[in-house]
Formats: structure tokens, sequence, C-alpha cells
């Protein structure tokens, strides 16, 4: 008889990469579907558009490059499937395209693939595209049917600064609902924490770094004398912390530097949309603090057991 | 081998084999900041080979008399000087290039191409060998940074050398003109134009195996 | 408000119009040092060390002698020969007071000569005709902007280290590419000052 | 109050149903292989030899140096062999093989009467010759852990019934069937080391138990239940002592150094033997479960054949593909089935075909579940980049050396790396550079 040999632990946990994915592609849908709701077909497009595209340039980057093709690890679905999330449902197709490639390859791949990426892909593409078509993806679509009195078929989110000039100003109601005008999957508040109770429950993220994230940007607002409430509801904070923020590759892992990286990117937040000249504050911030991640990392590690100090974490 | 083919090879060296942009990497101030267009990457392209070729032949000329310990100093006065004219020159008959170069062309003092030819080559070498080194280099750069300019041109402006090649119905990707897209187009023109290197370097070892 | 305009003159030199991310001044040492935290870190201060002293010198050089001898169009030279001299004498200058700065920054201080953020900053105080104080706090923070810069593409590169990157990708085109996003990281704080 | 530790994992399914309602059942083999190194520390020398009638209890080895005790018949009957078989690790081991003559004769016994009422200083000689280590699993001479130096002084008790490992019901069985032994033990142990406090550690998801040995302490002083949150690894030495007391053990020292004794409740039963019955540590109960007709909690002779007592169980209900002593987690996978075991194997487990089939290893998704899941606090990512590098220093300067291989970094990892198993390499090949250092100087 032969029998195998192998070294402990001879089980392991049912959360596979493939199977966390999964989870967040199955969190994100209450928010895709109210997109889809809201906007109709146009949003539907662009997020099959976006998530097709995202799979076949990892497939064909792959392929091409003569690495294994992991696409069964459904990693470029959901980035595919966040960037759609990020943008207008106007987005016309070739530039939802460009952006899914550029998040898979030019931003992910480029470094090494899944795990080896610095900054976020559909962040860094949704910046790539505010970069480079400003006009185009901050023209948004109002739901008209539900704003009586505004007849312009397209405007800017609640957050760019001639909303006020229009006389809009929304109610807390309507921020959570998501009776405004906004990209595809960011504006129902109320859907995105629904999906992100869905990934606490399943264990595939942990709350600590969108908590902190949420909670700082609350009191930064009121430190700086914004509105709150109005501050975490509108634009895309609450969708940046749920699945943004704490993007695994992305965010530091000692609970503590996940608190700084998580009140960094609540600072950031409000510090850009109160005197910066981007609408969106939070993507940028997720951005920034990704960049100082390894050094958070670096520098803030857990304490060892039994050990008297934090030694210092070198990434090498 | 006869005079001209060294000097060949020598101009060749600059442009391809050792092209100072993406087989060297050096003076990459420059290589970014100016290529929002072909035409400033032509024009600061030129500016850089004037100093080149002066510079070298001069370094070249006086490296019997430049004593060794002050000789770096020596070269960046003889560079600054050439640099100056070059300044003063495009200021009086370029003054729109003038301006839209910027600190860049007094910046060009210390492009380490330019300090790195006149230790490396010129202070060894005659001075017609200097003079084709610095030509060679100096194209080398300017097809670089014109190379770079005609990509972020087209895709930043729709157009190559301010003639709009895309049509109107071009939505210009603005990024490529900001300094996200320079540092972006320099990198993965430099990673294609190493996997072709690598590509041919391999071409070229198998027939050599064969 | 004199605190708050340095203030904001703060966060536009070191965020917003970063030396590197959005001038392009420095990036041979930017990309060239970036490779170990350490190292990457003491780079950053002796740029930032020596920016600032070169752009009180400069200053001075360019209003009391170029100025009023009329001899604007040796500012390039004048400016590249005090920058030189400076570095020389901060390097002995350290050698002797303080050897253990020396160490640590004593193999950086030659290549800064070439760093062309100080001569760039010193030809920038010039065009926008910044007082002396504006001068000094223009070399100071740009230099803690290049210092920022440098020492995040350090915490970056090193976790890059083990990354399973594209052959032909790897050394300056990635670290440009890296230099890329990062800058688009930095966009959204445009239009803060 | 329940307690528990810093970080950790929830295992999502435990796989202790099969056996943790069934009574213990006595399984007596016809042939013992008994091996000369149970415990860590020198083997022991056989002082029997071939052809010799031995009777149950007898010292058929005697022990070597300050961590060795002697090692006793577990049956009565006629040596038939002593040499040396392959075991576990790489080199083979002395065993001594007893034919069971089924007659069970024992030994001259010398009790000592009463735990309470016993000369304190006499105990742990007697747990000495009764030849107990630890028998969770680490195998530590017990007599060692009860022998402070004079400037360590022990102010703690815990008794570990925590039994966090999967599969593994034998310390739950024990504690419901057999609670007065531990609670006996545990007050030998308090009045060998005149502590006054003791705690019976006991996880959450065995309230029975729990219950059982609440009763058993009501009666006794000093004694008390301490419930543990149900958390893998809870009944580490360090992570108990750290959820009942709050301290952490520093590093490169011994619990007592924080004032506590750990004692696993195998062990506490074996040295009430050892003081009422005068009894040596002859048999244990193990849990045989996974892919066999009728698992079982077996109480079984030290030294009986892996292979016996898989058949004692109806044998294999599947093709077998790996069969390991020990729990899910941390047990150890043997060659085939011919092993004996030892006085530390807990359970022997067996998988089938499908859960033994290696997995591949994906790519560090960085997702940082290894680092939440480290007891210690370690950068299990940051380290098994360094091993698969072979960069041994960097390990180090990690703290590779303060992994306790639990586990629970692999169990975590969605990359499905074989974290673990790098570690243990890791650690090996330093411990061998630092031997190979000490050996120059």
């Amino acid at each position: 008889m032969s029998l195998r040999l192998s070294t402990a632990p001879h089980i392991r946990s049912p959360r596979s990469s493939t199977r966390l994915m999964l989870n967040v592609i199955i969190a994100l849908m209450p928010a895709a579907f109210f997109g889809v709701y809201n906007y109709g077909v146009k949003a539907l497009m662009v997020i099959l558009v976006s998530m097709a595209t995202a799979v076949l340039s990892e497939f064909s980057w792959q392929k091409i490059t003569q690495r294994p093709v992991r696409i069964r690890d459904c990693s470029a679905l959901v980035t595919g499937l966040i960037l759609a999330l990020v943008v207008t449902p106007e987005t016309p197709w070739w530039m939802i395209m460009i952006g899914s490639a550029f998040a898979i390859i030019v931003v992910k791949e480029l470094f090494g693939g899944i795990g080896d990426n610095f900054l976020n892909p559909a962040l860094a593409a949704r910046a790539m595209l505010l970069a480079s078509w400003p006009s185009v993806l901050t023209t948004h679509t109002a739901i008209v049917s539900k704003f009586g009195e505004v007849d312009a078929v397209a405007m800017a989110t609640p957050l760019a600064s001639n909303l006020e000039e229009l006389g809009i100003k929304f109610s807390y109601m309507d921020l959570l609902i998501g009776r405004i005008p906004g990209v595809i999957g960011e504006t129902c508040k109320l859907a995105i924490i629904v999906g992100f109770v869905y990934l606490i429950l399943s264990r595939t993220v942990t709350w600590r770094i969108p908590a902190f994230t949420v909670l700082s940007a609350f009191v930064f607002a009121w430190i700086f004398g914004l509105d709150p409430l109005y501050t975490i509801l509108s634009g895309g904070l609450i969708f940046a912390a749920a699945f943004m923020a704490n993007d695994y590759t992305t965010s530091p892992m000692s609970s503590y530097a996940q608190i700084v990286y998580a009140c960094g990117i609540g600072l950031i937040t409000v510090i850009i949309r109160k005197w910066g000249s981007y609408p969106e504050g939070a993507t940028y911030a997720v951005l920034f603090m990704n960049l100082l991640t390894p050094l958070l990392d670096r520098y803030i590690p857990h304490k060892v057991y039994g050990h008297k100090k934090t030694g210092e974490v070198k990434a090498q | 081998m006869s005079e001209k083919t060294r000097l060949g090879k020598i101009f060749a060296n600059g442009v391809i084999s050792e092209n100072p942009t993406f087989r060297l990497v050096l003076g990459t101030c420059p290589t970014m900041a100016v290529t929002t267009s072909a035409l400033n990457g032509i024009g600061m392209g030129a500016a850089a080979t004037f100093v080149l070729i002066g510079s070298n032949i001069v370094v070249s000329l006086l490296r019997r008399f430049i004593p060794d310990r002050v000789r770096i100093p020596a070269f960046i006065v003889i560079i600054c000087t050439f640099v100056t004219m070059i300044q003063l020159l495009m200021q009086a008959f370029l003054p729109s290039l003038y301006e839209s170069l910027g600190i860049f062309i007094p910046l060009i003092v210390v492009n380490c191409i330019i300090l790195a030819r006149a230790e490396a080559f010129a202070s060894k070498k005659p001075v017609l060998a200097s003079a084709v080194d610095g030509l060679g280099m100096g194209i080398g750069f300017t097809l670089a940074l014109t190379l770079i300019g005609i990509v972020r041109e087209l895709l930043g402006n729709g157009s190559v050398f301010g003639v709009n090649v895309l049509g109107a119905s071009y939505d210009p990707m603005i990024l490529m003109i900001l300094p996200a897209g320079g540092f972006l187009t320099f990198g993965l023109l430099l990673g294609a134009f190493n996997a072709i290197i690598k590509k041919l370097d391999r071409k070229r070892m198998k027939e050599a195996a064969e | 408000m004199n605190n708050m305009n340095i203030l904001l003159f703060f966060v536009d030199c070191v965020i917003c119009n970063n030396f590197i991310f959005s001038r392009f001044l420095g990036c041979c040492p930017f990309l060239g040092v970036s490779s170990k935290v350490e190292t990457a870190v003491s780079m950053g201060i002796a740029v930032t060390f020596v920016m600032t002293i070169a752009s009180l010198f400069t200053w001075m050089v360019n209003t009391w002698v170029l100025v009023p001898l009329n001899l604007r169009f040796m500012e390039t030279v004048s400016f590249i020969l005090v920058i030189a001299a400076l570095v020389q004498f901060i390097e002995m200058f350290l050698k002797k007071s303080s050897p253990s700065l020396y160490r640590a920054l004593g193999i950086y201080l030659p290549l800064i000569t070439t760093n062309c953020a100080v001569l760039g900053v010193a030809t920038l105080n010039v065009k926008n005709a910044y007082n002396l104080l504006y001068s000094v706090l223009n070399g100071c923070f740009g230099g803690i902007g290049f210092l920022l810069a440098i020492a995040l593409m350090a915490g970056v590169r090193e976790r890059l280290e083990s990354s399973k990157i594209p052959e032909s990708m790897k050394g300056f085109p990635i670290t440009l590419v890296t230099a890329g996003l990062m800058a688009l990281a930095f966009m959204g704080f445009k239009g803060l000052v | 109050m329940k307690v528990t530790f810093k970080r950790g994992v929830h295992l999502s399914y435990a796989n202790k149903n099969a056996t943790k309602s069934l009574p213990v059942r006595d399984f007596v083999s016809d042939e013992v292989r008994i091996i000369m190194n149970m415990h860590i520390g020198a083997p022991s020398v056989p002082c029997v030899k071939k052809g010799d009638h031995v009777l149950l209890g007898q010292v058929i080895a005697e022990p070597v140096g300050f961590l060795g005790i002697p090692v006793h018949a577990s049956v009565s009957g006629e040596v038939t062999d002593v040499g040396t078989i392959p075991y576990l690790g790489e080199t083979p081991v002395q065993c001594v093989t007893i034919k069971n003559d089924f007659k069970d004769e024992w030994a001259p016994l010398t009790p000592l009467g009463d735990v309470e009422t016993v000369d304190p200083a006499l105990i742990v000689p007697a747990i000495k010759n009764a030849g107990i280590c630890g028998m969770g699993g680490a195998s530590f001479p017990t007599h060692v852990k009860l022998s402070p130096k004079p400037e360590q002084k022990c102010e703690l008790v815990i008794v570990n019934g925590a039994e966090c490992e999967t599969h593994l019901t034998c310390d739950h069985r024990l504690m419901l069937e057999e609670g007065e032994r531990i609670v006996d033990g545990l007050r030998a142990v308090m009045r060998a080391l005149s502590v006054e406090r003791g705690v019976i550690c006991i996880e959450d998801n065995k309230p029975d138990a729990i219950e059982n040995m609440r009763r058993l302490c009501a009666t006794r002083s000093g004694v008390s239940v301490q419930v543990l949150k149900t958390k893998y690894p809870q009944g580490g030495e360090k992570q108990l002592i750290e959820a009942v007391t709050g301290r952490q053990v520093p590093v490169g020292k011994l619990p007592i150094d924080v004032g506590a004794v750990v004692c696993n409740v195998g062990t506490c039963a074996a040295i009430s033997d050892a003081i009422r019955l005068g009894r040596p540590l002859i048999s244990r109960i193990t849990t045989v479960t996974g892919c066999v007709k009728e698992p079982a909690n077996l109480r079984v002779r030290i030294g009986t054949v892996a292979e016996d007592m898989i058949g004692a169980c109806g044998g294999f209900s599947e093709e077998a593909g790996k069969v390991a002593f020990g729990g899910g987690m941390t047990g150890l996978c043997i060659p085939n089935t011919d092993i004996p075991t030892a006085k530390s194997t807990n359970g022997i487990v067996v998988y089938n075909e499908k859960d033994a089939k290696s997995i591949d290893e994906g790519p560090c998704i960085r997702c940082g579940k290894c680092v939440a899941a480290c007891p210690i606090g370690l950068n299990p990512y940051l380290i098994k980049r360094a091993a698969d590098a072979d960069r041994l220093d960097e390990a180090a300067r990690l703290s590779v050396n303060d992994c306790i291989l639990c586990g629970c970094c692999s169990y975590e990892c969605p990359s499905r790396r074989w974290l673990t198993a790098s570690f243990k390499i890791v650690k090996q090949k330093l411990a061998a550079q630092a031997k190979a250092k000490g050996g120059k100087a």
C-alpha cells in the first residue's frame, strides 16, 4: 500500500482564491442590478464590455507572454466589473475597452499579474480615463423620470460645484437609495451596503478598513466644516470603502497599518472634496494610500508574540 | 578597417546600439518633460545635438591640456558655454520653441549624456571621431525624443508635428500629454524596445548556432 | 495670513507640482537610486539639503552679482559653478564636522551636482522672480517633494523585487511605468492650491 | 467569561462528530512495538533482551540524561525482538517488540496513596519513574516541567483540555468519562509545585465536558474550569497561556517564567495513576477516525501498531490516500500503517485519495489572511517569499524561528500555498546551520 506523505495541515479552508473573487462578484451584484435598473441597457452594455475586455486582455497577455493562463481565478472579472461600476453609463464602448485593458495589462500584468500590482487596477484605470477624457467621464445621466424639475439629460454628480448653481440639493434619503445622477454602481448606497454585508458574512474581507475609512471621512468632514453625513453618502466614498480600499493586494497587512491607511483615505477624500478640482476624491485617496502601503507595511508591523519591540518588516 | 567605416560605426553606435535614451536611459528628464509634441522633441534633440558636438570637439581639442583633477568642472564650463550659446540663439531666432522648452534648455548642462560622452569618449579620442560620436549620440537622442513626441502628440492631440491626422472625430487622450503619460509612454516604449532587441538577439544566436 | 500662504506653497511644491511627478526634475536619481528605501531616503534628504542651500546662494548671486552687472546671460554658467562649489564645500564640511552624516550622505553628494532638480530650482526661482524667502522655501519644499516621491517609489520597488515582471520590462521600463501610475495617483491633488 | 488569544482561525469544520459521542473502548493487540524515543531528549536504553519474559509495567528501558524517562512494558509477555525500525523521522529508532500473553500480570507496584495526603516531595520522582511525558503532542518529559529553578516561581497550573485540533476527541472523552483522574492529577501537580490555583481550560464547543469538570472541581480546593472560545490553536501552550493569563511567554523563555505550567488532560490522568496506583504510563486514549468503517476512541497500550488499530475500527472505508498521526492541522503523515503509536499519539486520521491529493500552489494574492491568522504575529507571506528564494537569513530576521507550525496560515491561504511546510524546512535548515556554527566555535 502506498500512502502519500505531506506536511500538515491536511485540511484547507473552503475559501479559495476563485471562491473569494466570486464572493466579490456576488457582493457587487446588488449595485450592478440597481445600475442597470436605473440606467437601462446602456449600463448593462458597459458592464458586459468591461468584463469581457478584462478577461480577454488577461487571456491574450498570458498567452502572448507564455505564462500560465489564470483567468479562471476570476480576478479579471472582478476588475472589469468594478471598473464598469465606477464609470458613467454614457461611457462609449471603446473608452471602457481601453480602460479595462489598461487596468489588466498596464496596472496588473506588467507588474507580474495577480498579487503583484501595487495599485488597484480598476481605480487606476478610472483615474486614467478621468485624466484622458474628463468631460465624458464627469457627465452623468440624470434619471429624468425621478427628477421632475431637472430636465437636463446629462448633468454632473452631486459633488460638482455647478450643482449648487443649479440649486439642487439632494436629501439624505435620495443619496442613500440612489435617486441621484452618478456612475453606474456608486449611487445606491443601500445596494452597496447589502453587498458589503455579504462580504463580511462570507468572511471574504474584514470590516476594519471600510469602517475606519467611512468613520474618518465623517470626522474629518465635520472638522473641516462640511456636512459629514452628506460627505459620506455622496460620491463614491461608500463604494470605494467597501470594494476598493480593502482590495487584498494593495492594502496593508497588519491591523494597525490598516487603520492608518483607512484614516488616510478618509482624510484625503475630504481634502480633495473641499479644496480639490476633481469631483471624485475617494478614487485618488485610495490610489494615493495604495502608494503608501509598502511603507506602512514596513514601518507598522504586528508585534511578534513574546517579542518586546515591534521589529521593522523589510519587504525585500 | 577604413576610416569611413570606423566613423560610420561610431555614428551607428550612438544612434542604435548605445542609443542614449533607449539603451543607456540617460537624460530622462527632458525625454519626458518636453515630448508633449513631436516638434518639441526635435527642437530639444537638435539643441542637445548642437551642444554635444560642440562640447565633444572642444573637449577633444583640449584633452591634452586639461589637468585630470579639474577635468569635470572644466567639462561643465565648456558644456555650459555651448548651452548658453544655444540658449541665446534660440531666444533670438526660435522664441516660441524656446518658450515651450522652458527651463529644459539651460538644464542641458546637467544632462548626463553630454557629460558622459565628454568623459567617456571625447577626452580620449581625436577630434573627428569625437565630433561624429557627438553627432551620432545627438541624432540618437533626437530620434528617440521625436518618437516619443510623435506617440504622445498623436494620441494626446490627434496630430503629428501639429498636423491633425486622426480627424475631428478623434477624442484626444489628454493623459498622454500630461506628466503621467510621459512616464507611461517612455516606460512602455522602452519595454517594447527591449522585447524587440531580445527577440533579435535570440534570432541571431540561433542563426549563429546553426 | 503669511503662514497660510506658506502652507499653501508647501502643498503646492510637495504634492500638486511635485518636482518629479509634474515638473520632471531630478528623474535620473529618482529612477536610479530608488531600489532600497534606506538609500532612497538618504538621497532625498541630501537633495533637500543641497536644494535649500543652493536656492539661497544662487538667489544671492543672481540678485547681487548678475543683475547689477547686467550679466543675466551668465546665469546658467554661474549657477552650475555655484552649485558645484557648494556641493564640494558641503562634502568637505560634512567630512570634518559630522562623519556619521557624511557616511550616510557622502556618496550621493557628487551625484547631486548633476541632478537637474538643483539647477532647475535655481533657474525656476529666477524665472518666477521669487524673493529670498520663497526661493529658499521653494528649494526646501521641492526637496521634500522629491524625498516623498523617491521614498514612495523605493517602497513600491522593494515590493516589486520578487514580482513576476516580464523579462523585458525589468529595470527601467517597469520603474517608469510605476512612476507614471504614481503620477496618475498624484493628479487627484490637482487644483488644491 | 470566555477567554481567547489574539488572531488564530475559526475552523469551518472540525470533523469531530464521528467520534465525540462514542464511549472509549478498550483494544489490546497481540503484539506491541515500543520505541525508545517517545519523549523529547536522549532515547532510553533497553534493559531487556530477546526472549525475556516481561510483566505489565516492568521497566524495559532506562532513562538517559537530564530529559530522560524510563520506558515500561505495556503488555505482559515475551520480548520477541530488540532492534531498530523505521519511524517518522529520517533515522530508524530503537524498538522493543513484546508478544502479548494476555495475562496482564502487573509488575510489583508502589502506590503512594491519595493525592491530597501524599508527601509533595515524592510526587515529581514518581512522575519520572512512571515514564510520563506530555501527552498532547509535544512529549516533553513532565518531571522536568515540574522542577522549576529556584528563581522561577509557579503561580498557576493550567490543564489543557482545549483540544482545538480537528478530528480528535480523545481528551473530550477523557474529561467526560474519567474526569476524576484529571482533577486528581492536577491536584498532585499543584501540591508538588505548592501552587494555590489550577484551572482546567476547555473550549466552549464541549459543553458536556465543561459541565462534568465543573461538577468535579466543585468539591476540590483551588481548582476551577476556564471556558475558552473555540478557536484554533487555542490548545497551543503559548496561546493558552495568553488566553488565560493575558501574558506572553518571552522569546527563548519557558511558560514557568511567566509563572505558569501547562499540562495536558491525558498527562494529568497519567499522573493520577502514577500517584494513587503506582502505575506507570502504559496506555492512552487515541481517536481513530476519518475513512475507517467504525471511527472510535480506543484505549490502547503504548506501542500498538497503527494497522491493528485501524483493523479494530473495521478497516478502511474507502481507499486510503494518506494516514496521519494527530489531527488535521498538525498531524504527521506515516509512510505505511506498520508504524507503532507512542505516548503522545492522540489520533490516527485516515484521509481518502481526494483529500490527500497534493494541491498546486497558486500565486500569492497578498490577501493578508495569513497575517490575520498567525497567532504569533508573523508575516507568513514574506517568510514564504524568503523561503522560496532560499534566503535563510532573511527568514530568520522575519522571526521564522518563532513559528509554532500550527498550520493556520496554510489553512487560510486561498492560493493553497504550502506556507507551514516550507517554514518547517527553513527552521530545520536554520537549526542545522546553527549547529554547524556551534560545532566550529
